[in-house]
């Protein structure tokens, strides 16, 4: 009995290779963006960010990126996110609670399907990286 | 087979050989340094590079290690061989200006001095590794090394300390082409003429000019293979591949009629008498010694030399060392009076020495003997009656200064002398070469009190032994000088080829019997048996003697508790007949 | 005894390839020495059964002799050595029986000392004449009258 | 069984450059920095701290490149880390001014791949440096590692393995650049007597005085090299394997260990590989140090425990190697390359390269260069390219002058030559060779005389003194050499000089003595004019050789300008300076010594050397 | 003399009354003994007297049977007579075979037992110096001892013995096939011993276990060491007469764990047990060493008394000679 099979070692490298599909930069699915400027952490961007993390890591889900940013410029909206599925223009949603959060993802990350009533608009900018 | 061009010349040669072989084989020379057949290829001098082309390419190459290989053409004299020859040669040149093959090589070369710096005028080191391949993988030793690089390389054992791994067997400086390994014996013990090699002088040789087979041995106790495994130079040279280090000393078991003793003696070893200082003073040695150094095909020569290689003034010999001594040997050795007088004669004829002989008394038994005596007399040799009580080299007068002083009481004269002489010899007598009591034992043989075989009559059966169709011949059987050993293994001879040829003897009369009916088995008899003639038949319960072993002593009839066995014409009741016919009176 | 001086009656036995031989050299070169000795040759004085030292002594010797080969000369390599072992107990033994150690001899004589059988002879005899008679008969043998 | 235990997913990895040269720029302190910082952040969670072998910018460590997003940060210090961790990682505001700003420029360039540096080169040996962490096997898996065994040992047979290397065009990338395929076929036809023993060795005795390819490449990617090797063994049919390692790797010996320990865990080296009934295990060996151990005869010797000094061949190390078996020995980077090629194909591998130089060649740029590292370039690839591209030129301005390639066997490419596409024939044509894979930039200011001195000692002192060409010869030249930088060369010591090498480099026994001539030939060859103004004009054009100096003093100068300021007078080690304090300084030259003491000095640029 | 039942007598001499013993041990055997012959004379057993057995024609008695040695005047006499009036005289047991146990007194002679038994031993008290004498006047009246000998005989130094009945005491077997033999005519030649003529070893169990070289280094006596029960006792170093002894006794002392001491008496061949015995025991010391060789004979502590422990009268010397002794 070997040690490791070929199936076994495509497994290792199939596990491995989502946790580290950032480094490489390959094909995403979606970037998801969290504006942590210090109003978007006074605001709760820090809850969002866990959120998302915990969606991520919950459903196993590595070819999804996961970014922050500084002050979007919207304090008073904050916090924000800016969602933007491979292929589609950026969507920026505003005032977002744990809830929303999970809906957006659920829906618009994974589903492709815009959560209009969150969203503050679309195709406004892009994130750089 | 492979063909090869070397300088335009045709050469074919077994694949696998190499094409300095493939040159030799043509007479073309390639010049080596640190090459020698019998250590694996080097190539590290790179004065054998030669120039070839094969397939079209062309390399310089060491014809010491590279290989012939089919169609290859060999340039050993291009302008490109001779500048990297040369250029070579010339950079040794100033490593080891005192190598005297490299200046040898140069001169052939054409180079009258280096062009390079020379560190060190007096080097021979040439680098070459000979010595240390030799080391390495002939005597299996790895005793020195290389240490260092680039042009600090040198030769050394182990942290430059003498090294626990060398066993002093001097390959290192046997391979050495430069000379630049020597060594010295200092821990043997202070050897007699030095330079002379007395001894055996390699691990391989042939015993003795006249022996027989003239084949050579080798030593095993001085053969590096069985020291370390290795070696085996032997036969990388024999062409004949007949060294075959594997032997093993085998039990042959061959059935004979008859069997001639022959064993011979050994000459009693003279540092038993530490008085005569035989070991410690270089110049005091034994009468084999002596024969070795007069001996035209010995190591001088023939010529009578000195330990310091120069001729004595003064030789006295010493007779009956270890004869006719009751702290040694009883016996008289018979033979060391007449070779003493031989030497003494010897001695004369071949240098200006005195002659000094001390003697007890002159035993010159045989035909001419006598004259020979008479003969030396006339020589002027000096007979000293009296035994030598020991020799010094504490001198008490001038004359004595640097001399052997041998002391004596001249009997003659009524006393002590103090002979001052050069060199001393050693009358040594003869002594049965190997345990006669055991030797004895295993042909059912006897020995007298001195150890030497005894025969079965001194007059009657003076070559045969107590146990039929084994005889005795030469100093076995007692002191004896070549004539009489001749003449002895003649009568040896002709009794066991009489015998062999009769094909049968008779037993002897006066043999024991066990009487089958009485004997119990006790087997106390058994082994009372000097001849291992009776066995015990466990089968029938009693003991059984063999008629052609038994000897008739009677012990075992003394013995046997039963009264089963009986000494023919011997018997019990024959002798209590004898005891009581004394008494009819 | 007619003269009043007493002659022992003495048997030897002696080996056949050294004593008897040194026996036949002491005749051969005429010497002269006691002739109390009477001689049995056996072939090795390991072949002297102490029966035959006792029926020699019941028969009447006063002294009995046994005379081999030197320890290490014998024609029977070791025969010698069982003569000197029995000898030994032998002696011890005879002491039992109230015969005298000095009538009991074991001697080396190798075939060429004639001079030393000539020797012990004459001083065994002397040995035994001074112990007087054995006189073993006397009170020995059949069952006898002479009880009374 | 692999753990296949869930694994926590982090939205930030940061690749933290775990290289010799960035690990000697305190990239463990840098580490423990961010360790400290991402925790006092509460990012935890969030961020994952990854070190990775050699990045390659070796001039600009140390190095951390944050992912996702390639983001390239260079020469940290632990101080600015609280910052960077705030800033980027928190708040999401990448920290320009720790960033790359190329030579000329005023912008940073944040993203590692718009780097000139990085642009031009082509990574296949280096495939995953920078982006996996070297101690920990399953990120080297996730980079398809491991992938290639599994297609030799279960889809291939041998001959199929040996062909397709064969085919890619790989040569052995330890500076003879001998066919790789050919050589496995070698060791795979090499009757195996004695039973059927063959033995593979990598070789990474790197001994090039600046270069560190394969150190990086075993600090960086070490199972690339067991992945390489385990595919060797199984073509020619070994079952042993032996890295040899000079000691003075600690990390890579270190990196390695872990490697083949985690590699035999997973059941990649040993009994039944993948199942396969394959048997194969790798040992390390440690050399010492000594440079000709690289020679692979020698280095045979070193790892048979003997003197590590090398031998004639043939026989080739493929007909009788280590323990006189059959023995495949290839450099660190020939085997780093195997896998990929037989992952992705011997046609995708030739596809890249020249008609006889295929695939890409890892160079270590040093001297005088701009961006000192390791690049890994495609063959062909045109030595202007390197320099002036990768390399970002000469600092200071300056002219170039040559590149030595090679190491100290190679030879020097004048300028002229810039143009010279960089393949293993165009190089040997050039009178240097492809080695392996140093280049060492020179400009103006050195003296070519003195580069062949530089390479001649080296060479001298790292000669085995087993041959005497290249003992003695090593010696001699170098002696002549230093007569001639001294001032004291004859013409004819020019002609001697000349003679001697072509004979060293004709009859010495291994490839040390042969090369060793390279750099004198070469520097003969295109700078023949600087050893000529050494002897004629007793001069040293560059004012390297500073026993050929005159140093003069500006009298004018001294008194005006530096007021007779007396330093030099003060630090002259040979008394050969008059003069006072408030007085014109001047030279003895009888007594000068030429240390060029009062040249350096002089805060007035009073002193002139001619 | 019709009667057709054979006349037999027994009668002891000097003896311990063993042999007496082994007649009655035969057990029920003895019944059949009874019941074949007519016992006629039987001292220690019925009352019958010398004169009866005077008083029986001469030749009378078909066998007689006599253990024990002669000692004394008496026994001498009743031996003779016995003698006359009977066929054949069968000497039962090993006193009477060889001189036996009581033998051992011809290490000494009536004057030195005397003087032992009446006036030295420690537990005599005897102040008046009294022995016994041959005639003693009592009142006028004339009391008679039978005479002491100075030396013990065995039966045949006195009488013509026609059979020997070895051992001490004979076995069982031994008896009932002499006594079958008798009854049915089919005896030997005169004057054999009824015993097979080999020595002890031949039956013994322990003879294979002897080694290859049996030698002696160093004699020891039974108590000395623990014996090995399936061991040749020479091979232990312990003096064993069986090889110097007849065989027949069913090897009881061995068995016994007892080495055996001899009484069977010699084999035919032999004419002298003890000196045989010391021939054979001398042979087989493991030394040539003279001093080895005094020390060896030094720890046989008495080599006389042990050879000839019962054939000191019928050895060659007898007895011992007084004459050296004061």
């Amino acid at each position: 009995m070997p040690k490791l099979t070929l199936d076994d070692l495509a497994k290792i490298r199939e596990k491995t290779k989502r946790l580290t599909t950032i480094r490489v930069g390959g094909e995403y699915r979606a970037k998801v963006c969290v504006h942590m400027g210090t109003c978007g952490i006074a605001a709760g961007a820090r809850t969002i960010m866990n959120a998302l993390m915990k969606e991520l890591e919950e459903r196993e889900i590595h070819d999804v990126l996961l970014t922050n940013s500084g002050c979007a410029g919207l304090c008073s909206r904050e916090p924000m996110a800016t969602v933007e599925v491979a292929g589609q223009a950026p969507v920026k949603y505003v005032d977002l609670t744990e809830k929303k959060i999970k809906e957006i993802f659920e829906k618009h990350v994974l589903g492709g399907k815009i959560v209009q009533e969150y969203a503050l608009g679309i195709g406004s900018e892009k994130t750089d990286y | 087979m492979v063909n090869l061009t070397i300088d335009g010349k045709k050469v074919q040669i077994e694949e696998g050989k190499t094409i300095l072989q493939a040159a030799a084989k043509c007479e073309i020379k390639i010049p080596t340094l640190c090459y020698h057949p019998v250590v694996e290829a080097y190539g590290a001098c790179r004065v054998c590079m030669v120039e070839v082309t094969v397939r079209g390419k062309t390399d310089l190459v060491t014809a010491c290690n590279t290989k012939v290989q089919e169609g290859l053409d060999v340039q050993t004299g291009s302008e490109r061989v001779l500048k990297a020859r040369r250029l070579n040669v010339e950079m040794l040149m100033a490593r080891a200006p005192a190598a005297e093959p490299v200046q040898e090589l140069a001169k052939a070369l054409g180079i009258e001095k280096t062009r390079f710096e020379i560190k060190d005028p007096q080097e021979k080191c040439i680098l070459c590794g000979l010595c240390v391949r030799a080391c390495e993988t002939i005597v299996g030793a790895s005793a020195i090394s290389f240490i260092e690089r680039g042009t600090e390389r040198k030769v050394m054992p182990p942290f430059g300390e003498p090294s626990e791994a060398c066993i002093g067997c001097t390959a290192c400086a046997y391979f050495c082409p430069t000379g630049a390994i020597t060594y010295e014996d200092k821990y043997g013990r202070k050897v007699i003429h030095t330079e002379l090699h007395l001894g055996p002088t390699t691990a391989i040789r042939v015993p003795i000019r006249q022996a027989v087979p003239m084949v050579p041995l080798i030593d095993t106790e001085a053969c590096i293979h069985f020291k370390t495994g290795e070696c085996k130079v032997c036969t990388k040279v024999c062409d004949r591949e007949a060294i075959n280090h594997d032997m093993q000393d085998e039990t042959l078991e061959v059935e004979v009629g008859t069997i001639i003793l022959a064993s011979g003696f050994k000459p009693f070893d003279a540092k038993r008498i530490p008085a005569y200082g035989y070991g410690h003073f270089p110049n005091v040695i034994t009468a084999l010694e002596f024969e070795r150094l007069v001996n035209a095909s010995g190591p001088t020569g023939g010529k009578i030399k000195l330990a310091d290689g120069t001729e004595p003034k003064a030789v006295g010999i010493i007779h009956c060392v270890g004869s006719r001594d009751e702290n040694y040997n009883e016996y008289c050795s018979r033979v060391c009076c007449m070779y003493s007088l031989k030497f003494a004669h010897l001695i004369k004829e071949k240098t200006s020495a005195d002659v000094y002989d001390f003697y007890i008394d002159m035993r010159c038994f045989g035909k001419g003997y006598e004259e020979f005596y008479h003969r030396l007399l006339h020589e002027g040799t000096k007979f000293i009656r009296g035994r030598v009580s020991d020799i010094t080299d504490m001198a008490m007068t001038q004359r004595e200064e640097g001399k052997l002083i041998i002391r004596v009481e001249d009997t003659l004269l009524g006393t002590v002398r103090r002979i001052p002489v050069d060199m001393v010899i050693l009358a040594t007598g003869l002594e049965p070469s190997i345990d006669h009591n055991q030797l004895a034992k295993i042909f059912n043989i006897s020995c007298s009190q001195d150890t030497f075989f005894l025969e079965r009559h001194p007059k009657l059966a003076p070559v045969s032994t107590f146990s039929d169709g084994i005889y005795l011949a030469g100093a076995c059987q007692a002191p004896r000088d070549i004539p009489d050993t001749v003449a002895q293994a003649g009568g040896a001879a002709a009794e066991a080829l009489a015998l062999a040829d009769k094909g049968t003897f008779a037993l002897e009369p006066v043999t024991a019997e066990i009487d089958e009916d009485l004997c119990a088995g006790c087997q106390l008899c058994v082994n009372l048996c000097p001849f291992t003639a009776i066995t015990y038949d466990k089968e029938k319960g009693i003991s059984v003697v063999n008629d052609a072993l038994c000897k008739g002593c009677g012990t075992c009839v003394a013995a046997c508790p039963s009264g089963a066995s009986h000494q023919k014409h011997f018997r019990d009741s024959q002798i209590f007949a004898e005891i009581e016919g004394i008494f009819v009176v | 005894m007619s003269n009043g001086t007493f002659e022992p009656r003495l048997v030897g036995f002696l080996c056949n390839w050294c004593s008897y031989t040194g026996a036949d050299l002491a005749g051969t070169a005429r010497m002269i020495y006691a002739p109390n000795v009477r001689i049995i040759r056996v072939m090795c004085s390991g072949r002297v059964d102490p029966q035959f030292v006792l029926k020699a002594f019941k028969e009447g010797a006063d002294g009995v002799l046994i005379s081999g080969c030197h320890p290490g000369d014998c024609h029977y390599k070791e025969g010698n050595y069982k003569a000197l072992r029995r000898y030994k107990l032998l002696l011890k033994m005879l002491d039992q029986f109230g015969i005298e150690k000095e009538r009991f001899r074991l001697e080396w004589v190798s075939a060429a000392e004639g001079v030393k059988f000539q020797h012990v002879c004459n001083e065994f005899t002397e040995q035994v004449r001074k112990l007087g008679p054995l006189y073993l008969s006397k009170n020995g043998g059949k069952h006898e009258q002479r009880e009374a | 069984m692999a753990e296949m235990a869930k694994e926590k997913a982090y939205r930030i990895h940061l690749m933290v450059c775990a290289g010799t040269g960035c690990v000697s720029n305190n990239a463990f302190g840098i580490k423990a920095a961010l360790e400290r910082e991402v925790k006092k952040q509460g990012l935890e969670n969030e961020v994952l701290i990854v070190t990775t072998g050699c990045n390659g910018f070796c001039e600009r460590g140390p190095l951390l490149v944050v992912q996702p997003g390639s983001i390239f940060y260079q020469q940290l210090t632990e101080k600015d880390i609280p910052h960077l961790v705030e800033e980027h990682f928190l708040k999401g505001r990448p920290v320009k001014k720790l960033m790359y700003t190329p030579p000329k420029e005023k912008t940073p360039v944040p993203v590692l791949s718009d780097i000139d540096f990085f642009k031009k080169q082509v990574l296949i040996a280096l495939r995953n440096r920078g982006l996996i962490d070297p101690e920990k096997i399953d990120e080297y898996i996730a980079r398809d590692g491991y992938k290639a065994v599994a297609k030799a040992l279960t889809e291939m047979a041998p001959e199929q393995v040996i062909t397709e290397i064969a085919n890619s065009g790989l040569r052995g990338r330890g500076g003879a650049g001998f066919p790789t395929g050919l050589k496995w076929q070698m060791v795979r036809n090499a009757p195996a007597s004695n039973g059927s023993l063959k033995y593979l060795i990598c070789n990474g005795d790197e001994g090039d005085p600046g270069a560190f390819m394969d150190r990086s490449i075993l600090e960086a990617d070490p199972h690339s090299v067991i992945e390489g090797m385990v595919i060797g063994a199984r073509a020619v049919g070994a079952s042993e394997g032996f890295v040899y390692v000079r000691n003075e790797y600690p990390l890579a010996i270190k990196r390695m260990n872990i490697a083949i320990e985690q590699a035999r865990d997973y059941g990649l080296l040993g009994n039944n590989i993948l199942g396969t009934g394959f048997d194969f295990d790798i040992k390390i060996v440690r050399g010492a140090g000594a440079f000709v151990c690289g020679e692979e005869t020698a280095l045979i010797a070193s790892v048979e425990g003997r003197l590590g000094e090398p031998r004639t061949r043939p026989p080739y190390p493929a007909q009788s190697g280590l323990w006189e078996k059959p023995t495949l020995i290839n450099n660190v980077e020939t085997w780093a390359n195997v896998p990929i090629i037989i992952d992705r194909g011997a046609k995708w591998y030739a596809s890249i390269g020249t008609l006889t130089s295929k695939g890409t060649k890892v160079f270590s740029l040093v001297g005088k260069i701009n961006n000192t590292g390791l690049v890994e370039v495609p063959m062909g690839i045109a030595l202007r390219e390197i320099i002036y591209d990768i390399g970002g030129g000469i600092p200071g301005g300056k002219e170039f002058k040559a590149v030595q390639t090679g190491g100290p066997s190679g030879g020097c490419i004048p300028k002229e030559q810039l143009d010279l596409p960089i393949d293993y024939e165009s190089l040997t044509a050039a009178g240097s060779m492809m080695g392996s894979g140093g280049m060492v930039v020179m400009d103006e200011d050195t003296c070519m005389v003195d580069v062949a001195r530089y390479f001649l000692t080296f060479t001298k002192d790292e000669s085995c003194g087993k041959c005497t060409p290249c003992r003695e010869g090593t010696k001699a030249m170098l002696d002549i050499i230093t007569r001639i930088t001294e001032g004291k060369g004859t013409e004819e010591d020019l002609t001697l000089l000349e003679d001697m090498a072509h004979a060293v480099k004709d009859s010495s026994l291994c490839g040390l003595g042969k090369t060793a001539p390279n750099p004198v030939l070469t520097t003969l060859r295109y700078f023949r004019n600087e050893y000529e103004a050494h002897i004629r004009d007793r001069k040293c054009p560059a004012h390297v050789c500073r026993q050929l100096n005159v140093y003069t003093i500006d009298e004018n100068r001294c008194l005006t300008v530096g007021k007779g300021c007396d330093l030099c007078r003060r630090n002259c080690a040979s008394d050969a300076i008059r003069g006072a304090k408030n007085e014109a300084h001047r030279i003895v030259q009888e007594k000068c010594i030429k240390c060029g003491v009062c040249y350096d000095v002089c805060n007035f640029g009073a002193v002139k050397v001619d | 003399m019709s009667n057709a039942k054979p006349k037999v007598a027994f009668y002891w001499c000097s003896s311990c009354g063993g042999c007496e013993e082994s007649i009655v041990d035969l057990a029920e055997d003895i019944l059949k003994v009874v019941a074949a012959v007519d016992i006629v004379f039987w001292p220690v057993a019925l009352d019958f007297k010398k004169k009866d057995v005077e008083a029986m024609p001469d030749g009378s008695i078909a066998v007689s049977f006599i253990n024990g040695a002669v000692r004394l005047s008496e026994q001498e006499e009743m031996v003779k007579l016995l003698r006359r009036k009977s066929q054949l005289v069968v000497a039962h047991g090993a006193c009477s075979h060889l001189g036996g146990i009581p033998g051992l007194g011809n290490f000494w002679n009536k004057e030195t037992i005397f003087r032992r038994a009446y006036h030295t031993t420690p537990s005599t008290q005897n102040p008046d110096k009294i022995v016994p004498l041959e005639k003693t006047v009592l009142d006028g009246k004339e009391l008679t001892l039978p005479r002491f000998f100075d030396t013990v005989y065995a039966l045949n130094q006195v009488i013509d013995v026609d059979y020997y009945l070895p051992g001490c005491a004979p076995p069982r077997d031994l008896i009932l096939s002499a006594v079958g033999a008798i009854l049915e005519g089919k005896l030997p030649a005169k004057g054999a011993v009824l015993s097979p003529n080999k020595s002890l070893c031949d039956d013994c169990d322990r003879n294979d276990s002897k080694p290859e070289k049996l030698v002696i280094k160093e004699i020891k006596r039974p108590w000395e060491i623990m014996l090995d029960p399936e061991k040749c006792f020479l091979a232990q170093g312990v003096i064993c007469m069986g090889p110097a002894t007849r065989t027949g006794c069913n090897e009881r002392c061995i068995e016994a764990n007892m080495p055996c001491r001899g009484c069977f008496g010699p084999t035919d061949q032999v004419h002298d047990q003890g000196a045989k015995f010391l021939s054979a025991l001398a042979s087989i010391l493991d030394t040539n060493d003279e001093k080895e060789i005094d020390k060896i004979v030094q720890s046989i502590s008495d080599p006389a008394g042990t050879f000839y422990r019962f054939s000191l009268p019928t050895s060659i010397l007898q007895r011992r000679r007084m004459e050296a002794i004061k």
